[in-house]
């Protein structure tokens, strides 16, 4: 409680308020509330309770997660390499930098020094806008390698219909990653890497980062897996793409170091070209899992790759809405409410909460990025 | 007569409980008596004061309120105390129960359950598969439960077991038969009496107790127990069951084993699938257009991957039966749906090669 | 009723104030300046390191260590961005209780899924097999 | 004991009719403002709570129609009610199946969504709990205004979905945006058969559903903070009125599982429309985290429901038993036990689900713990009763038809919580009776005392007595018929959700259904008790029981503020401050030497 007299001292407001209202009730004071402190509080504990139920809100989302990762580890591993940690690197310093800027305004609008709250807010609104302009980057890039979530990749301008696919490519899509290693004859059946000479591979052996590759190789060796008989390739290693883009360099002979222990099918081929085989079928199997054959189609390993995908826009795509609102509310005060310099010592309620709301926005994100981004 | 069995039923000793038929449903039924007779004695105790005091302590002329203390610490801790103890006995009782029922053992016959909208397939050891459950007496049985579509519940009241069918995992539940059903005398319906041929009326009921869809509440089996001998004898028949019949008639057999018979009808009546009755040869108008000739290809694709030419005016609801039906049920079902046509070819007499007939299908 | 309090009712209330579990301040907090510099500077160095704390191998040690960061940085911005640290501690119980709820949903749901995971795998398994055969039909 | 600190005002005395100049001309709430556009756009609480109130009724014909329509179907073991003349064939048995599963999802997701979180919250909630607490009006008016609003909007989504399921039962096809019409996923929308079935608007639904937690949430929102920031001077927490705690406790709930609620409706309509699959196992998800997510919220909401109605028995057994709550300390804290032990319980709806061992065990243990408190309740409601001075009025008789539902419900609860006998249980017709008897039972009769109690205060004129006292015995009557035998016919193995039935539970069936029908013609007697009361009834005093809570300290209705002088908080529970006059005058405040008489005949201390 010394800050509480501290800050008196420290910054003139004084008893203010208190002067304020004794006589009369500030315009904004509300009928039913008796002091503007009463008020002011009433709104913090209203706003407090309501980031309570966003938290819990979030909380589904990170509970799906923690399940999903628990189980299947590999594949978050495996998958977020197909996340820019650049571009989530850059977003957390744009959300913290904005949260500074708006502590800063809420310092400045309790001050009474209308301009500085002004460009404050402003600056936070940039913050906002460089948020979203490096997720549309991200977002498009998804989007470009058919990494979107569910059947919205049917959408895509390149997507090709399973059933078009299983006529055009129709050999060679068997086999792919998976973590259930308990069934040894049918990797030796189904052995994808024989299938590993689709273009794909190409592009894979490019630029494939070692590690990536030595993930899925790694995957590969614990299982396999078949698809089902009109598999079609689909969207070509579409996901398999992605990694592709974020990836720095190709060293896909490592994959040979991961596979070691693996079972000889794919550590013969010790290649990248032997893992884009696996992409390859990923694809095929991801577009196949939007055609009219969903139902038949068994759980197969691409749909807990899918399901990080899922997770990832899921989470991102609330969070994004979020930070959209909270964006909203900033540019309606700045442009509506601040200019009139009704915000002082005495009243600074709608600034303080949507403080308090932006800060929730940048704590969710805090807890995002290392998670989605910086998966081990 | 339904209200004196059912008074005599709530009378007998069992409080309402089916009759026990498994080893741990005596078990479960102390657990439930106990229980029943705390909360009775609670319940009593409760209304009984209620009452009185009501009566005791109403307005009246000439009634003067006295005084009485508004909180008395030990007696509510009494009767928290008192309470939580006959909980946690209950939970212990309903605890070392539920240890019984999921400690199943290492020597139980294995009966695969696969289930979907709105049939159940038991499938046993040696391959044979049946519609209806038929068990070892005095053996244990760990049932392996999967689905094709969506959550089912296996539930048989007579065994106290019930364990839902989630697709994509597999659940299980076990029980070892103690005792079979009296035979039925009430209620005993048309398909019933068909089945009778083949089994008998002493069986027990199997329901689906987690809500799948239109027909949910017609996805009932029955539940035989057997001595060890009988069920060996019948299960070893079952395996064949096909190669015992012409195609035809293996088809017709299928038709209800297979679950068919929830959504096709074979009268020309409406169903959540189209009709057989004059399918086969005709041809067939398609969602989105088009039609397509019914032929043996039409069939064997629509039972196999049902969405891929879907039949005008019926929505693409059927669970595909890949892995759940072997070419021979598939050439069974098509004679059967050419004895139901007017058009095409007539029906095989017989399955053409002996060395074809199901048996060998069987793993 | 005219929504004007006497000053009596006004003392009153800021009587009765005192054994409320929340503290009514007599104005607002001001953050000086620095402090929330200081704290944002400390929240980019945080995030630097949980960016670096990734080229390390830590095995298992990676995802605490990264949420551990995580959890100091929120406590941070709750602290001091957020003025929890001079708020009424009932917003900060709001706040934590919300936490623990989210921590508890999270840890019965993943006890159990643990649990189940090998039934699930095992689904899989057979349906990869019965693929198969529908492959090599 | 509740003196308050600094001396204030006196405390406000009541206003009796004759010295107010009579009924009609004094200003209330209701007739303070006139038109239309003055009761939609109000924040008052009491207008806001009325306008609930006919809504949310509204919402209970609904569904209780829907009840009485599968009740009807289940009168014969093969539906007949819809096959009509050609049942038999397999047409008629689709349309027979389908029409029974529409209704009972309709009928469970009314009165779950629409009816029974809402009911005393939100109507007898917004009505009293301000002047309970001595305050103008709920922290954040307009915000419970907007929860109104969502409540409207998310029911029209309800109604959509039930009009559309007619329309194109008539007309199919008719109307294609969001999927077909009707509802048959059960209220519990579990997956996969509700992101894979084609033939049920479950976005819709699911969208209603997901704003109506909105307005959950803001009500709960407002309650916390008001119950925090308003108490009157001299209100500690511990002469919170047990309305107001379990109130408190409810609202904690609402904000802490409702959002629950909010992001798995969101992931279903995501699956639904986008293809994700985090819940369907055909694309790889999980089914029983479904189960987790959704329990998550809905077990607690089992809590929304019923601790406002334990927070009515509490009020009105001792308003009208004249006498102390016994053990107030006891009751308010098990109120919060209730409402944190809530939200470790869910698992026990999974118990076949094929959740781990330890899972349910740890889960069975938690749900007889939270038994405990529940026990003390009912302790204590009787030995409220003990040595009072019990007047046996109107919702006195609904708060003893309460207590016995609420302990059969309870006491039938244990059998669920306990692991083996719950295997055996589990989604038969045991089930549903207990939770008809705990919900329907317990929250609907004490909704019903609570607004014969706060009648006179909500609208000042008085019902009749017989007839709703009638209505009153005749629903009981009803309830226990359709739902006692429900316990035998589910330890019978009868299975929940089922349209056709094995012949031998047709008994069970057609008393159910007997009993239904004498229930929904109870609760007409008492809806037209109410019509007849506001159009006819006698005007009412402003203190008809001789409460002591806040409420009843101000006129009968209230002025839009309220009150007309600031009142002083009470002990709630101490009557002695209060004599009978007549039935036209209620009850009038003694004078402190008449009171301290009354305390020394009673002859305790409170």
């Amino acid at each position: 409680m010394t800050q509480v007299t501290d800050s008196h001292t420290d910054d003139h407001t004084g008893h203010a308020g208190h002067d304020d209202h004794e006589h009369h009730g500030p315009p904004h004071l509300a009928h039913h509330f008796e002091t503007p402190e009463q008020q002011l509080s009433s709104a913090k504990l209203g706003m407090w309770v309501f980031l309570a139920t966003e938290i819990l809100m979030f909380g589904g989302l990170f509970c799906a997660y923690s399940v999903w990762r628990g189980n299947h580890p590999e594949v978050f591993a495996y998958a977020h390499t197909a996340l820019n940690k650049d571009f989530g690197f850059i977003n957390t310093i744009f959300l913290i930098t904005s949260s500074f800027t708006m502590a800063w305004a809420v310092r400045t609008a309790q001050l009474g020094r209308t301009k500085a709250t002004f460009i404050l807010m402003g600056l936070t609104l940039l913050g906002g806008c460089g948020f979203l302009v490096v997720k549309t980057f991200e977002y498009k890039a998804k989007w470009d390698h058919h990494l979107f979530v569910g059947d919205l990749n049917e959408h895509h301008p390149d997507y090709v219909a399973p059933a078009e696919a299983a006529h055009g490519e129709a050999d060679g899509d068997h086999g792919a990653v998976d973590e259930h290693a308990t069934i040894e004859q049918t990797a030796a059946d189904h052995g994808a890497a024989d299938h590993g000479t689709s273009d794909a591979s190409v592009e894979v052996a490019g630029e494939t980062t070692g590690e990536t590759a030595g993930e899925i190789v790694g995957g590969a060796e614990r299982t396999s897996i078949a698809l089902a008989p009109d598999g079609p390739a689909g969207v070509v290693a579409d996901w398999m793409v992605a990694p592709v883009i974020a990836g720095e360099t190709a060293d896909a002979g490592h994959a040979d170091d991961h596979a070691a222990d693996g079972t000889d099918e794919h550590g013969a081929h010790g290649e990248a070209a032997a893992d884009a085989g696996h992409a390859d079928a990923h694809g095929g199997g991801h577009g196949d899992g939007h055609s009219v054959s969903k139902e038949i189609v068994p759980l197969k390993d691409r749909q807990k790759i899918h399901q990080f995908f899922q997770i990832y826009f899921l989470m991102t795509g609330l969070h994004t809405f979020h930070v959209l609102v909270g964006m909203g509310v900033i540019a309606w005060l700045m442009f509506c409410k601040v200019p009139k310099g009704i915000f002082g010592p005495g009243y600074y309620t709608p600034i303080d909460l949507v403080g308090l709301y932006w800060h929730l926005v940048d704590l969710i994100w805090i807890f995002l990025f290392p998670l989605l981004y910086l998966i081990h | 007569m339904h209200v004196l069995s059912t008074l005599a039923q709530i009378g007998s000793g069992n409080l309402g409980m089916p009759p026990q038929a498994s080893t741990y449903a005596a078990d479960i039924d102390w657990t439930y008596a106990f229980t029943f007779w705390s909360c009775t004695v609670a319940f009593v105790i409760i209304m009984v004061a209620m009452i009185w005091f009501i009566w005791k302590y109403r307005h009246r002329p000439g009634y003067v309120q006295q005084g009485a203390p508004a909180h008395s610490t030990s007696l509510e801790l009494f009767w928290s105390i008192i309470p939580t103890i006959i909980f946690l006995v209950i939970f212990y009782y309903g605890f070392t129960g539920f240890v019984d029922m999921a400690t199943v053992p290492d020597y139980a016959y294995e009966i695969r359950v696969k289930s979907r909208k709105w049939s159940w397939d038991f499938v046993y050891p040696n391959g044979a598969v049946s519609s209806h459950l038929v068990v070892p007496k005095d053996t244990p049985v760990r049932l392996v439960l999967s689905s094709d579509d969506v959550i089912h519940s296996l539930f048989i009241p007579a065994f106290r077991t019930k364990k839902d069918v989630v697709p994509g995992r597999f659940n299980w539940t076990w029980f070892q038969a103690i005792a079979n059903a009296p035979i039925r005398t009430e209620g005993v319906s048309a398909d019933d009496k068909l089945l009778d041929k083949e089994l008998g009326l002493d069986y027990f009921d199997l329901y689906c107790t987690e809500y799948c869809g239109t027909n949910h509440s017609m996805m009932r089996a029955r539940v035989y127990v057997r001595e060890p001998s009988v069920f060996q004898e019948w299960v070893t028949k079952q395996a064949d069951i096909l190669g015992t019949m012409p195609p035809a008639e293996g088809g017709k057999y299928l038709y209800t084993a297979k679950g068919c018979k929830q959504c096709h009808t074979v009268d020309g009546g409406a169903g959540n699938g189209p009709t057989w009755k004059d399918m086969f040869g005709y041809k067939q108008p398609l969602v989105g257009g088009g039609s397509v000739l019914a032929d043996e290809n039409y069939i064997r694709e629509s039972i196999l991957n049902p969405g891929a030419k879907l039949h005008e005016g019926y929505s693409n609801i059927m669970s595909s039966m890949q892995g759940n039906i072997t070419e021979d049920e598939i050439t069974a079902i098509i004679e059967y749906m050419k004895t139901l046509s007017d058009k095409g070819p007539k029906p095989m007499e017989a399955w053409p090669d002996a060395a074809e007939t199901p048996a060998a299908a069987v793993e | 009723m005219s929504h004007t309090t006497t000053p009596d009712a006004t003392d009153n209330h800021n009587g009765h104030k005192d054994h409320e579990d929340h503290d009514s301040h007599h104005g607002p907090h001001v953050v000086p300046f620095s402090m929330l510099f200081t704290i944002f500077a400390i929240l980019i160095v945080l995030t630097f390191a949980t960016v670096g704390a990734t080229y390390v191998q830590l095995g298992d040690f990676n995802l605490a260590l990264a949420l551990a960061i995580a959890v100091v940085k929120a406590a941070l911005v709750c602290l001091y961005f957020m003025h929890l640290r001079w708020d009424s501690p009932f917003n900060g119980l709001v706040l934590v209780a919300s936490f623990a709820f989210v921590a508890l949903f999270i840890g019965f749901a993943l006890m159990d899924s643990k649990a189940y995971t090998p039934e699930v795998d095992a689904a899989a398994v057979e349906m990869i097999q019965s693929d198969a055969e529908a492959a090599g039909q | 004991m509740s003196t308050t600190t600094p001396p204030i005002t006196p405390p406000s005395s009541p206003h009796s009719p004759s010295s107010s100049g009579g009924g009609g001309g004094e200003v209330n709430y209701i007739n303070a403002t006139k038109g239309i556009k003055s009761w939609m756009f109000t924040v008052d609480h009491k207008r806001i709570g009325l306008m609930y109130m006919v809504g949310v009724m509204s919402a209970y014909g609904l569904g209780g129609l829907f009840a009485i329509l599968l009740r009807s179907e289940l009168w014969n073991p093969e539906p007949s009610f819809i096959g009509g003349a050609e049942a038999g064939t397999t047409e008629a048995m689709n349309n027979a199946w389908d029409f029974y599963n529409q209704a009972f999802t309709l009928h469970g997701a009314v009165m779950v969504f629409l009816f029974i979180i809402p009911a005393i919250p939100a109507i007898l909630g917004n009505m009293v709990l301000p002047i309970m607490l001595g305050a103008k009006d709920v922290a954040f008016p307009r915000l419970n205004l907007l929860s109104f609003y969502f409540w409207v909007l998310g029911g029209l989504f309800f109604v959509w979905v039930l009009s559309k399921g007619i329309i194109n039962s008539f007309y199919p096809g008719m109307i294609e945006i969001w999927g077909p019409g009707g509802l048959e996923t059960g209220w519990t929308f579990y997956t996969p058969y509700s992101t894979t079935t084609q033939n049920s608007a479950v976005v819709a639904a699911t969208f209603g559903a997901f704003i109506l937690g909105f307005s959950s949430i803001l009500t709960g929102l407002n309650f916390i903070a008001t119950v925090h920031m308003l108490r009157p001077k001299g209100m500690g927490w511990f002469q919170l009125p047990l309305f107001l705690w379990a109130l408190y406790a409810t609202a904690i709930i609402q904000i802490l599982a409702t959002p629950v609620l909010a992001i798995t409706l969101l992931l279903l309509i995501a699956e639904k429309t986008l293809g994700v699959g985090i819940f369907n196992p055909a694309l790889g998800g999980d089914a029983v985290l479904y189960q987790h997510f959704f329990w998550f919220y809905s077990h607690p909401a089992v809590y929304i429901m019923i601790l406002p109605a334990l927070g009515i028995i509490s009020e009105v057994v001792s308003v009208h038993s004249r006498k102390s709550i016994f053990g107030y300390k006891f009751i308010a804290i098990s109120s919060l036990a209730i409402a944190f032990l809530g939200f470790l319980v869910w698992g026990h709806h999974m118990f076949t689900s094929g959740q781990s061992a330890l899972t349910n065990a740890v889960f069975s243990l938690i749900t007889f713990f939270v038994a405990v408190p529940s026990a003390i309740k009912t302790f204590n409601w009787i030995a409220t009763m003990y040595k009072g001075d019990i007047r046996i009025t109107t919702p006195f008789i609904y708060i003893l038809f309460t207590i016995g539902l609420f302990t059969i419900g309870g006491l039938t609860g244990l059998f669920l919580g306990c692991l083996s006998t719950d295997i055996h249980f589990h989604d038969t017709y045991f089930v549903v009776a207990h939770f008809h008897y705990v919900m329907m039972g317990s929250t609907l009769f004490a909704f019903l005392a609570g607004v014969y109690h706060w009648f006179p205060k909500m609208f000042g004129k008085m019902y009749n007595v017989f007839w709703s006292n009638l209505g009153g015995i005749i629903a009981f009557i009803g309830f226990q018929l359709a739902f006692f035998i429900q316990f035998i016919a589910g330890s019978q193995g009868m299975p929940r959700r089922y349209a056709s039935y094995p012949e031998h539970f047709e008994f069970y069936h057609q008393v159910s259904t007997v009993g239904a029908y004498t229930m929904g013609a109870g609760m007409i007697i008492v809806l037209l008790t109410w019509i007849v009361a506001l159009r006819t009834g006698k005007k009412a005093p402003a203190n008809p029981w001789g409460g002591n809570t806040l409420e009843w300290h101000t006129t009968s209705p209230p002025p839009t503020a309220n009150f007309h002088a600031e009142p002083t908080a009470e002990e709630p529970y101490d009557y002695s401050g209060w004599k009978y006059v007549s039935p036209e005058e209620g009850w009038v405040q003694r004078t402190p030497e008449e009171r301290e008489a009354a305390r020394q005949q009673l002859g305790t201390g409170h």
